[in-house]
């Protein structure tokens, strides 16, 4: 095992992407409360906005739809960001993207450049241009290898559940030399204002995440874990250490959290403390002791008549 | 706290000089109608305003009472505040919030000692329901109003109410149209000193401005060992901690969620301040 | 404008498929609560016990979990059901499911016999076979003419959330001759009970609904609308007047109304009064009024650099 | 309400006759561990009971107290019951409720009215939390238990601490085999007549067990022009009123959420009661 899944194994709680990813401070904190890893926000070639306000909004308790629209600074911008991190010694994974082949090879490979422990691969943002990647196993598998080719340290994709079945998507990322899988990116999802009878986000739609769609990442982990072999990350409305241990059963070597993070810093600390003390409570020794573990049962696969 | 934006009907609009208005609307139809929870907001915490179409920007919340009443103090500066400036009574906005912290107001005024609040132009906004908090507290307070020049002043009648102009109220203009000829800084470093001669003892600046004026009169404080606290503005997108736009260095706190009120012990360990902010990209710019 | 989608028209507003649908009694009373029409259960050639409990879980406040598995008592047992309805002069609308095109041909056959006054072909239900052909644009084509070569009553296709690209799904049942499309049907999740580690419904997994799908359900109507000329009914998490409200603006022709259902019988009532209060307010005469308006703004389509 | 099934440990295990157990648990580690909001359950309301991997079945609440501690009596007849049954003290069950309606319970004794109360069977479970109520409220009460034969008797012990057996509590048994020989209903009926002749009113029955038991009941009641309160038995799904499985011709009555508890009024324009029920593909089945 690299080095990199190493300090996932010990520490399998990792910061996902977007939420409080832009400097390196607040990934300090959040890596500081016990994180593993930190995913930074999605990083391309060029410094980009992304959409207006209304951009990230609260629809239900704990559940949010946004369309920030991959606003960064460009990747030239953020290598000292990466470098703050690892001067921290941050365990830094890198979220990179762009508009074809050529420039996602070269954000990733100036952010390897620049001191990132891993990459992963954003293909999967529904409310951008990049989203028909990870709909078509076929240029999922030509994005990955390019990407792949050109890095020494570990490559994660990231998949979307936007398609009608993921499990081909990421057989197609194992096929072309992913390190690891991430699952899943937001839903996508719309609000309307029936006062002004208009979508509320600038874009129109947007990405649902939270609490939402936990049980749909959980339905995705577990049908993922029967089909590859590489490690996979759940991520999707984690919130209490149950969530976390649900992942965990399904099959995900680790567990990426987002949206619960917009409360007290020390909202991870307190999802990662309960998790373990589920491990404590039932004699586990780690949690690479549960993975799967759901899927030892049988479940009743016809109905009856 | 209303979390998904709701429209509301501006009920009053009242301009306060050029390019300053203030616009009320009643917040009672948007609780009843999605049952949502109301708590009083606290002097210093804002709304993200959305003008439909156009972008949703965050605003302090000028006033509130016990009507429910809530107010905004907005200064034109760009293409939302000028689309708000279009807006006349009845018309709708959206909002969504209170967020943030609010000013730490003391429970009640121990020996009898003096706060100093000091407004920077549309700064004052937020500074005027924290005034009224301390008036109603019996808190002994000093005002101090800075603006480049007399057109500026804002909320003067309302302030006079209260307190007494050149005594409890100052008003400064960098060009001296009015008032105090020089910058609040410099109005505000000889305040402080001829209180210290009279024997009595600062324990609280509250401000809100230009961070330049901010980082000097923070820089006061601390040679004078007076506690300080400041409104800051950040890039915000969420407005609610999870985006990190407006992030701190190195200390990683939000200025959404842990702030917009930061005070001194914060602001020590805080390297942006007074340096550098970071535009709707996440992108470093110097202030 | 045919004397169904005249009655839908006027009352647009529909009881979900498998919702309070088992008996005639149940549809009665949320007919009379204002509903347009009634969905019944889906109906199949032969009885069927469905999954064995638990197979119905709310799993947030609002929003569940099933997988019933298409229980239900078989079209001969079911006959009796759809006259009674018919003879409380309740516009009914029969959800039809088979094994094969023959079956779901001969389901709707009898149904239509019995008097239904139209068919919901049930394509998407997540957790049966047949969800495989919701999926495939060619199997939609395929059992959708064929069902409606045999019907003189209008035929509804349902769809599911579960796909890449619900729009060329749609545009496939619209060109097989389909009279109206219903969208959603569940979405796929699980949820896992991590003191036993099992999967809780008997299953094993099952299709969300209510709350937490709604602005994905918004989402796709808003998608469908753009793409099909055929009327929509929206379907997914109508709790409150503002829910119907919003897939109107997004283009549905009408609503169904799931899972909401499991209050007090006045549950239906109270949405349809209080979207009928919003109609008033605003000044507008029908629900036909709105249907769309969310897609008279511009939204920003490319994000700012 | 638990509305997740959620796991709890079994504390106590009571024999009550050969093919009926008493399970009691805790509630109070599901209500912390979940944060859920706790309301005392009434009378008559019945749980989702969970055997993993085996079935999910709706059980009446026999008991509960103030220290959360809640039982369920089960009678062994099928797969899922035979599963509970082979559960120890310390294992886990799942759950999730309480569910449905409860008795409607008078507020005071007016008029030193008389209630009685009809169980058959395992129908006694969820009257024994009923009986409690009522004696708590000084209600004067009749208490019979009908039953097959001797064998099958439960709670007698614990029905005999309260009331005095053959003058407020009775026994039936079919084959004569304990107290009164032949039906409940014969019982009911003549303990009616000596009530009436005695001029007392008798102004509620409550009654749980065979539907055809309740059906005769029912009937004696009408005729007497007394309240009846029934426990209805159906197919149950979600047990929350969303499957539809188990409503009531032509009313649309859901029997978990109306009911089960249905009184006089209720049953008066079923056309299902005593007559048919379905099963879990919901066919129709005569009863
Ligand atoms: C916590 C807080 C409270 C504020 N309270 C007030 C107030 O009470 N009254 C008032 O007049 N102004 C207040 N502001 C400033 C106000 O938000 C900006 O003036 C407004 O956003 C300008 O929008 P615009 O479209 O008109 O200008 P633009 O042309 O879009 O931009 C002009 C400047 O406004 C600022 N700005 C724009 N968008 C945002 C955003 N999403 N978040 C933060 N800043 C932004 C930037 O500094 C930008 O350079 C506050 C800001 C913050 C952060
Ligand atoms: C509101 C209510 C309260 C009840 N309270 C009690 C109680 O306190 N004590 C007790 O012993 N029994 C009670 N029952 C009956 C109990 O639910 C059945 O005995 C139990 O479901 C049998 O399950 P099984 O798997 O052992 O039997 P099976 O072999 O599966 O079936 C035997 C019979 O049990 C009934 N049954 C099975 N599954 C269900 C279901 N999902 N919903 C309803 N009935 C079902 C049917 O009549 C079936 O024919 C109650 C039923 C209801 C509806
Ligand atoms: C505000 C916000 C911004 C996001 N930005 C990104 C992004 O830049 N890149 C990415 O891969 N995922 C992004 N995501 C998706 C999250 O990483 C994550 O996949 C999703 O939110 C589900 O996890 P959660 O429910 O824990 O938030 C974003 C999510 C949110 C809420
Ligand atoms: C318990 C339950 C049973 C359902 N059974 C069916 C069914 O038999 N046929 C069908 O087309 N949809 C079925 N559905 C899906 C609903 O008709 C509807 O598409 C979905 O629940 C979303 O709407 P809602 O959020 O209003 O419930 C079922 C949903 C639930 C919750
Ligand atoms: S504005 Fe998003 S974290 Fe502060
Ligand atoms: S059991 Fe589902 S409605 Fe009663």
């Amino acid at each position: 095992m690299s080095e990199f899944f190493k300090k996932i194994a010990e520490k399998p709680f990792i910061l996902a992407s977007g939420i409080l990813g832009v400097s390196y401070s607040s990934m300090k904190r959040i890596f500081e409360g016990g994180a593993g890893a930190v995913v930074t926000k999605s990083i391309g070639p060029i410094l980009r906005k992304g959409y207006k306000n209304p951009s990230i909004i609260e629809i239900l308790p704990g559940t949010f739809i946004n369309s920030v629209g991959l606003a960064n600074p460009g990747i030239d911008n953020f290598i000292s960001e990466i470098k703050e991190l690892k001067q921290n010694n941050i365990t830094t994974i890198v979220s990179v993207f762009g508009d074809s082949i050529e420039t996602y090879t070269q954000v990733a490979v100036k952010a390897q450049d620049a001191g990132a422990d891993a990459i992963e691969l954003n293909i999967s943002c529904p409310h951008a241009e990049i989203s028909i990647i990870c709909q078509n196993k076929q240029l999922t598998y030509e994005y990955v290898v390019a990407v792949k080719k050109e890095l020494k340290i570990p490559l994660i994709v990231k998949l979307s559940p936007n398609v009608t079945d993921i499990g081909e998507i990421a057989l197609s990322a194992e096929k072309a030399g992913a390190d690891a899988i991430t699952a899943i990116n937001t839903v996508n999802a719309m609000v309307i204002d029936i006062e002004t009878q208009r979508p509320i986000l600038s874009h129109g739609s947007g990405g649902l995440s939270g609490k939402a769609i936990h049980p749909i990442a959980v339905k995705k982990m577990f049908d993922l874990y029967k089909i590859v072999r590489i490690p996979i990350f759940g991520c999707g409305g984690v919130f209490t250490g149950e969530d976390a241990i649900e992942f965990f059963l399904a099959g995900a070597s680790a567990v990426q959290i987002g949206s619960a993070l917009y409360q007290d810093y020390n909202a991870i600390t307190n999802i990662i403390n309960s998790a373990k003390k589920y491990l404590e409570v039932h004699n586990y020794k780690s949690f690479s002791d549960i993975v799967g573990n759901a899927h030892k049962f049988e479940t009743q696969e016809a109905p009856d008549f | 706290m209303i979390k998904k934006p709701r429209m509301v009907q501006i009920s009053e609009i009242v301009q306060e000089s050029k390019d300053v208005k203030t616009f009320t609307f009643n917040i009672k139809s948007i609780l009843s109608n999605y049952s949502i929870q109301y708590q009083d907001p606290t002097p210093g915490e804002f709304l993200m305003v959305w003008v439909p179409g156009i972008d949703e920007i965050p605003m302090s919340l000028s006033g509130f009472n016990n009507n429910k009443d809530w107010s905004i103090t907005v200064k034109e500066v760009g293409e939302c505040t000028e689309m708000l400036f279009n807006l006349e009574k009845s018309d709708l906005v959206g909002i969504r919030g209170p967020f943030g912290n609010g000013f730490q107001i003391p429970e009640f005024n121990f020996n009898n000692q003096l706060n100093i609040v000091v407004g920077g132009g549309i700064g004052m906004a937020p500074l005027i329901p924290l005034i009224s908090e301390l008036i109603k507290l019996k808190i002994k307070i000093i005002v101090i109003e800075g603006v480049k020049s007399k057109e500026e002043i804002i909320f003067k009648k309302y302030l006079k109410n209260y307190l007494i102009e050149n005594e409890t109220f100052y008003i400064s203009t960098d060009d001296g149209s009015y008032g105090y000829k020089g910058f609040a800084t410099d109005l505000f470093n000889s305040i402080i000193e001829k209180e210290i001669e009279k024997g009595n003892k600062i324990n609280q600046v509250y401000s809100c401005g230009p961070e330049q004026m901010m980082y000097e009169l923070f820089h006061i404080c601390e040679k004078f060992n007076i506690s300080f606290q400041g409104s800051l503005e950040r890039m915000m997108r969420c407005g609610f901690g999870m985006c990190g736009l407006c992030v701190l260095d190195p200390s990683g706190i939000r200025v959404c969620r842990e702030g917009p009120i930061l005070d001194s012990k914060i602001l020590r360990t805080c390297t942006d301040f007074g340096k550098y902010n970071r535009d709707f990209s996440g992108k470093k710019n110097t202030i």
